[in-house]
C-alpha cells in the first residue's frame, strides 16, 4: 500500500570526497514523516560519514538535504543524533546531561525541569539522577543519551548502532523502549546500523548500502506485524534476503 | 570541486600566516624602537639581529658565541647523562618494589619540592664557584623529574599485560625487562623531555648567579654592564637552544616508540 | 553426548568455586562467584553464557591461575593451580597484546621466554600466523591493526604455547556484529584443526550457540551455575536454523533479567 | 587481612628510613664531627635556627623569616595572578579560533623555549631590582605555564561532544562555554599549578640575584656570611611554601572540577 505520508526528509544526489577517496557517491531518497527508516550496510561502508553528510557536520561535496522541503539548518530545524561512541558529559550529573539540549535551546526553567523529569522517568533513572556517568554501567550511559535526545522531541532523530555493545536480552529491552517512544512521540527516525537483525526488528523500511564509494544497493518494505518475533518464518526469511545482499564474510 | 591552487593556499594558510605575524611584528619592533623613546629601553630588531650573527665571529668577553653556547650545553649534557642514569635507576626500583619505595619515596618526596636554584647558596659552599657545583644544579634540576616520570611509569604498568605475559610462561625476571621496563618506555621519554628543558633553564640560572662563560653569564654580564643587546642576543641564543634541545627529543621519542603512535604521550 | 575425538580425562575440574571481594566503600564484600563446580573434557568446547559483567572474567582469570579462589579449588590433569601457567593459555577481551613487540614478536614471545631456539620458535610462530590468517603481517605493530587481526595476533600467541586448555573472554565483544559473525566462523575452522579444550565467555546468545558444544547458563551477580545445555547441532551451523533458533529463545527465556 | 598488614608494614618502614636518615645527618655531624659545621650544621642546629627565624630572631639578614616568607609571597602571588589572568584566555583564544591561532601560535612559540630565568636580566634592567622587576619575572613564569596547559585544554574536546551540541543547534559561542571550556578545566587547573611551580622557582632565582628581602635573598645571603644553618632553613620554607600552595590548588581542583580526567 502506498505510504500516503508526507514527505519529511528528502536527500538529493548526496555525494562526499575527502580530497582523493570517494566515500559517499550519489544517494538520493526520501523519507516520511513519522517513519522509522532503518539503514544497514557492510562493515566499513561510512555510515558515519553519511549520517555527519545528512546533518552537514560534514558539508558534502555535491547534493542537496532538505527537511520539511528547507535546506537542512541545525538552528532551525530539531534534529537529534546519538551517536555510536559513548557521548555523554562526564561533568554533568545525569540530570544535567538530559538538560544539556534544552538549555542549548533555550528551553525556559519551568518546562524544562518538566521535561527532564519526564523523560528520567520514561528511562527508568530517576534514582541515579544525581550520579555522575563515570558511576554508570554501558546500559544506563545510553539511556541517559536516549533521554538527552528525546528530552528536546526532535522532529527528526538520528541514531549511529547506539545498542553495536550490549548484550542481547538488554538490547531487546532498549529496542522495545525506543519503539515505544518513537509511537509516542511521532518522530522521524532514521536508525543505521551493521546488525542485520537489529535493522529488520525495527524498522517499517530498509535501506541496503553497498561498500564504498558507498550506493544504495536497494530499499526492501518491511511492514511486519509489530511486536515482531525474531523466530517466525517471515522474520527468518526477511533477514535472509538482507543478510545475502551484504555478506561479505 | 575545490580547484588545485586553493587547496594549494589552504594547506600553506598556516605557514603563510605565521609569516604574515613575524613581518608585522618585525616592522612594529623596528619603528617602535627607532622613531619613539622606547628605543632606549628596546634596541631595533635589526640591531639584535645583527649583532646575533656577529657574535658567531666576534668574541663576547673571552669566548664566540658558539663558545658560550657549548660551554653551557656541556655543564647541561654531562649532569644530564648523570641525572639519567640515577632518575631511571631510583624511579624504576621505587615503581617496581614496594620496600624500596617505602624507604626512598619519603625523603625523595622531601627533596622534590625545593626547587634546584635554592641548592645554589648550598652547592657553591659545598662544590666552590666551579663547574662541578652547576653540575650538581643542573643534576638536581633533571633528576627530579626523570624520577617521578619513571616512578609513575612503571607503577602503572597495565596488569592485564603483566598477566598476560605470565599466562605465556615468563618468569619475574622475564616480565620485569620484557612487560615492565618497555611499557615505561613512554613515559620516561616524557620524562626525559621535561628534564632536558628543566635541566637548560638550571644551567642558565647557575650561570647567572656565578660563572665566568655560558649563555647564563652572557645575559648577566649583559645586565651588569647595561647593554640591553647584549642580554637580547643571549636571550635569543637561550630561545633557539631550547627549541633545538625540546624538539630533538622529541624526534628521538617518535623514532624509538614507533609503536606508541595512538597513545601519543 | 561424549565429544567427537580424544579420551574422555578431564581436562580441568573445579569444586565449590567461591570468591568474594572488599566491596568499594571498603566496608562488607560482595560475593562475586558462588559455589561453582563443572569440569572440562578434553577437545571440549565450552561456553560459559550469561547476562552483564558479573563474575565470568573473574571465573576464568580464577581457571587460569592469575587470581586465587575464596573458597575452592582447580585441578588441571590432577595438579592443584596456583599460578598461570602455559598449559592454559589465555585470549583476554582487550587483547593485551604487547604494544611494542610486533605480531611475530608477540607471538613468538611464549616460546622466546620458555626458552626455545631461534629457528623452532619462528617454525611455531609461522605456522599459527598462517593458521589465523595473517600471513604477511608478521612485521605490523598491534597499533596498526584492526580489532579484528589483533584478537587473531591474541589467539595466535595463546596457542603458540600448546596449550591443552583455551580460556577465551569475549574475545569478540568489541567488534561490530558482521565482523564478529566472521570471527566466530574462524575460530571454528581453527579449533577444528587444533583441537583443544576450550573454556569461552560470552554474553552474546548466538555466539554462544554458534560454538559451543556445552553451555553453561550463569546467573546474575553472584554469579552461580542456573542450568546447563548440550548442543549437539551439527558444524557449520547456521544462525537461522530453526533448530538454533528455537534454542535461542529457550535459553533466553530462562536467562536472569540483567540490570 | 593480608594486604591490611602489608600496608602498615610499608608505613612503620618509611617512618624508619626518614628517622635513620636524620639519625645518621646528626650522627656525621654533631656526634662524630666527621663533616665540620660550616659545610653540614646538625640537624639540631637548624632546628633552633628555624625557632630563632621563627620568633622574631632578625640576624644575619636583618628580617625575620615570617616576613621575608610575606615578602616572597607578596610577589609571588602579584606576578602568578597577572600571568594567569593573562595566559589562561590567551591559551583558551589561540586553541579556539583558527584565525587567532594562526596569528598568535608562532609569536607564543618563540617565547615558549625562553626559561622565565633569562627574562630576570632584561626585567632588572629594566624595572630595577625592586618589586616590579620580580612580578614582570614570575609573570613570564606563570603565563607561560598558565597558556600552554589551556590551550592543550581545549584542544582535548572531543569531536563528538561538539557534534552534540551543533546537532541540537548551538552556536559557537555556547559549544565554547558548554563543552569546550568544561572540558579543558581539569588541564586548565593543572596549568594552574604548574604555573604556581614555576612561579615559585623564578622567584627565588630573582631573589638569589637582586633583591633586599624575600627567601632567596636570605639563603644568598646566609652563604656570603658563612650561616650555612640559615640556608638549610631558608630552603626547606621555599620547599614547604611550594608544597602547601599546590597542595591548596589540588584540593581545590578536586573540589570543583568534576569529571573528564
Amino acid at each position: 500500500m502506498e505510504d500516503k505520508r508526507e514527505i519529511k526528509v528528502k536527500v538529493m544526489n548526496l555525494t562526499k570526497q575527502f580530497d582523493e577517496l570517494l566515500v559517499l557517491d550519489d544517494i538520493s531518497f526520501d523519507v516520511k514523516k513519522g517513519e522509522f527508516l532503518c539503514i544497514v550496510g557492510p562493515t566499513g561502508c561510512g555510515k558515519t560519514t553519511f549520517l555527519n553528510s545528512l546533518t552537514k557536520l560534514y558539508q558534502p561535496t555535491k547534493g542537496e538535504i532538505l527537511i520539511n522541503n528547507e535546506p537542512v539548518d541545525l538552528k532551525k530545524h530539531s534534529i537529534a543524533y546519538i551517536f555510536q561512541e559513548y557521548s555523554t558529559m562526564p561533568w554533568l550529573t545525569v540530570e544535567e546531561n538530559i538538560r544539556f539540549g534544552l538549555s542549548i535551546k533555550h528551553m525556559p526553567k519551568e518546562l524544562a525541569d518538566q521535561k527532564v523529569e519526564e523523560y528520567l522517568e520514561v528511562v527508568g533513572l530517576t534514582k541515579y539522577r544525581k550520579y555522575y556517568p563515570d558511576q554508570l554501567s554501558a546500559s544506563m550511559l545510553q539511556r541517559v543519551v536516549i533521554a538527552r535526545a528525546f528530552a528536546t522531541e526532535p522532529e527528526l532523530l538520528l541514531m549511529d548502532e547506539p545498542y553495536g555493545q550490549l548484550d542481547i536480552e538488554l538490547r531487546f529491552k532498549l529496542e522495545d523502549e525506543l519503539l515505544n517512544l518513537w509511537k509516542r512521540n511521532g518522530t522521524t527516525v532514521i536508525f543505521i546500523t551493521h546488525n542485520i537483525e537489529e535493522a529488520v526488528y525495527l524498522g517499517e523500511r530498509i535501506l541496503v548500502l553497498t561498500n564504498k564509494p558507498t550506493k544504495i544497493k536497494t530499499e526492501i518494505k518491511n511492514d511486519l506485524p509489530r511486536p515482531r518475533d525474531i523466530v517466525s518464518e517471515d522474520f527468518v526469511n526477511l533477514r535472509n534476503e538482507v543478510t545475502d545482499l551484504i555478506k561479505w564474510w | 570541486m575545490e580547484s588545485k591552487t586553493s587547496r594549494f593556499m589552504r594547506k600553506n594558510m598556516a605557514a603563510f600566516m605565521t609569516i604574515v605575524a613575524f613581518m608585522s611584528l618585525l616592522l612594529v619592533w623596528e619603528l617602535v624602537a627607532r622613531f619613539t623613546n622606547a628605543g632606549m629601553f628596546l634596541p631595533p630588531a635589526s640591531e639584535i639581529i645583527s649583532k646575533f650573527v656577529e657574535s658567531f665571529t666576534v668574541p663576547i668577553g673571552k669566548h664566540r658565541m658558539l663558545v658560550h653556547i657549548g660551554v653551557s650545553l656541556y655543564r647541561v649534557g654531562v649532569a644530564f647523562i648523570f641525572a639519567t642514569i640515577a632518575g631511571i635507576f631510583l624511579g624504576v626500583s621505587m615503581g617496581y618494589s614496594k620496600t624500596v619505595e617505602a624507604i626512598i619515596k619519603p625523603i625523595f618526596e622531601f627533596i622534590r619540592p625545593i626547587p634546584p636554584l635554592a641548592w645554589i647558596p648550598m652547592s657553591i659552599l659545598w662544590f666552590g664557584l666551579g663547574d662541578q657545583s652547576k653540575f650538581f644544579i643542573i643534576f638536581l634540576g633533571c633528576f627530579c623529574f626523570i624520577t617521578v616520570n619513571t616512578y609513575d611509569g612503571t607503577k602503572n604498568v597495565d596488569h592485564v599485560l603483566l598477566g598476560a605475559a605470565r599466562m605465556l610462561g615468563a618468569s619475574e625476571r622475564q616480565v620485569f625487562f620484557r612487560v615492565v621496563l618497555p611499557s615505561s618506555i613512554p613515559y620516561i621519554f616524557a620524562g626525559l623531555q621535561i628534564a632536558i628543558t628543566a635541566g637548560w633553564s638550571a644551567v642558565v640560572g647557575a650561570e647567572m648567579v656565578r660563572s665566568d662563560e655560558g649563555v647564563g653569564w652572557l645575559i648577566v654580564m649583559g645586565m651588569t654592564n647595561g647593554n640591553t643587546v647584549q642580554i637580547m642576543v643571549g636571550m635569543l641564543a637561550i630561545g633557539i637552544v631550547g627549541y633545538i634541545l625540546a624538539t630533538a627529543m622529541a624526534k628521538l621519542e617518535g623514532r624509538l616508540c614507533i609503536w606508541n603512535q595512538q597513545q601519543g604521550i | 553426548m561424549e565429544s567427537a575425538a580424544g579420551n574422555i580425562a578431564d581436562v580441568l575440574k573445579c569444586s565449590h568455586i567461591s570468591k568474594e571481594f572488599d566491596s568499594f566503600d571498603g566496608t562488607g564484600k560482595n560475593l562475586v562467584l558462588e559455589d561453582i563446580d563443572f569440569s572440562v573434557k578434553d577437545n571440549e568446547f565450552l561456553v560459559l553464557f550469561g547476562p552483564g559483567q558479573c563474575g565470568k572474567t573473574t571465573l576464568l582469570n580464577i581457571l587460569a591461575g592469575l587470581e586465587s579462589p575464596t573458597k575452592g579449588e582447580v585441578v588441571d590433569h590432577g595438579k592443584k593451580v596456583t599460578a598461570p601457567a602455559p598449559e592454559r593459555g589465555v585470549v583476554y577481551q582487550k587483547t593485551a597484546l604487547f604494544p611494542w613487540l610486533t605480531v611475530m614478536g608477540n607471538v613468538e614471545f611464549g616460546p622466546k621466554v620458555r626458552g626455545f631456539k631461534k629457528e623452532e620458535r619462528k617454525k611455531i610462530a609461522d605456522h599459527y600466523i598462517d593458521l589465523v590468517g595473517l600471513k604477511g603481517f608478521e612485521k605490523s605493530y598491534p597499533s596498526q591493526l584492526s580489532g579484528g587481526m589483533r584478537q587473531r595476533v591474541g589467539i595466535a600467541r595463546a596457542y603458540s604455547n600448546n596449550p591443552s586448555l583455551m580460556l577465551m573472554d569475549e574475545p569478540f565483544g568489541h567488534l561490530d556484529a558482521q565482523t564478529r559473525y566472521m570471527m566466530e566462523e574462524e575460530l571454528q575452522r581453527i579449533w577444528q584443526k587444533e583441537k583443544r579444550a576450550v573454556v569461552f565467555v560470552t554474553n552474546n546468545i548466538e555466539e554462544a550457540l554458534f560454538l559451543a558444544d556445552r553451555i553453561i547458563l550463569m546467573t546474575n551477580c553472584p554469579s552461580k551455575i542456573k542450568k546447563e545445555y548440550i548442543i549437539d547441532l551439527p558444524h557449520p551451523r547456521s544462525y537461522v536454523d530453526p533448530e538454533f533458533l528455537r534454542l535461542r529463545r529457550e535459553i533466553t527465556e530462562n536467562m536472569d533479567k540483567s540490570m | 587481612m593480608k594486604n591490611k598488614t602489608a600496608k602498615y608494614k610499608y608505613r612503620i618502614l618509611s617512618v624508619c628510613s626518614v628517622i635513620a636518615v636524620l639519625f645518621i645527618w646528626e650522627l656525621v655531624t654533631d656526634i662524630l664531627h666527621l663533616i665540620s659545621p660550616m659545610m653540614l650544621p646538625s640537624p639540631a642546629k637548624v632546628l633552633n635556627t628555624l625557632i630563632y627565624k621563627l620568633t622574631g630572631g632578625v640576624n644575619p639578614d636583618g628580617a625575620t623569616l615570617l616576613q621575608h616568607i610575606a615578602a616572597s609571597m607578596k610577589i609571588a602571588l602579584g606576578g602568578y595572578t597577572v600571568g594567569v589572568l593573562v595566559g589562561v584566555p590567551l591559551g583558551i583564544a589561540m586553541a579556539w579560533n583558527r584565525k587567532f591561532e594562526m596569528f598568535a601560535k608562532p609569536l607564543f612559540d618563540v617565547i615558549r623555549p625562553i626559561p622565565a630565568l633569562a627574562w630576570i636580566p632584561l626585567m632588572i634592567l629594566w624595572l630595577g631590582i625592586g618589586y616590579w622587576s620580580k612580578v614582570g619575572i614570575i609573570f613570564f613564569a606563570a603565563f607561560i605555564s598558565a597558556t600552554i596547559n589551556s590551550y592543550a585544554g581545549i584542544k582535548r574536546t572531543s569531536q563528538v561532544h561538539l557534534w552534540v551540541a551543533s546537532t541540537f543547534g548551538a552556536s559557537k559561542r555556547q559549544m565554547l562555554f558548554k563543552v569546550a571550556i568544561p572540558t579543558a578545566l581539569p588541564m586548565i587547573f593543572t596549568g594552574l599549578r604548574l604555573a604556581l611551580g614555576s612561579s615559585w622557582v623564578a622567584l627565588v632565582a630573582a631573589e638569589l640575584l637582586a633583591a633586599t628581602r624575600g627567601l632567596g635573598y636570605m639563603i644568598q645571603v646566609a652563604r656570603m656570611l658563612g650561616r650555612p644553618d640559615v640556608i638549610i632553613v631558608g630552603m626547606i620554607t621555599i620547599g614547604v611554601i611550594g608544597y602547601l600552595l599546590s597542595t591548596v590548588l589540588e584540593k581545590l581542583q578536586n573540589k570543583y572540577v568534576k569529571g573528564g580526567k
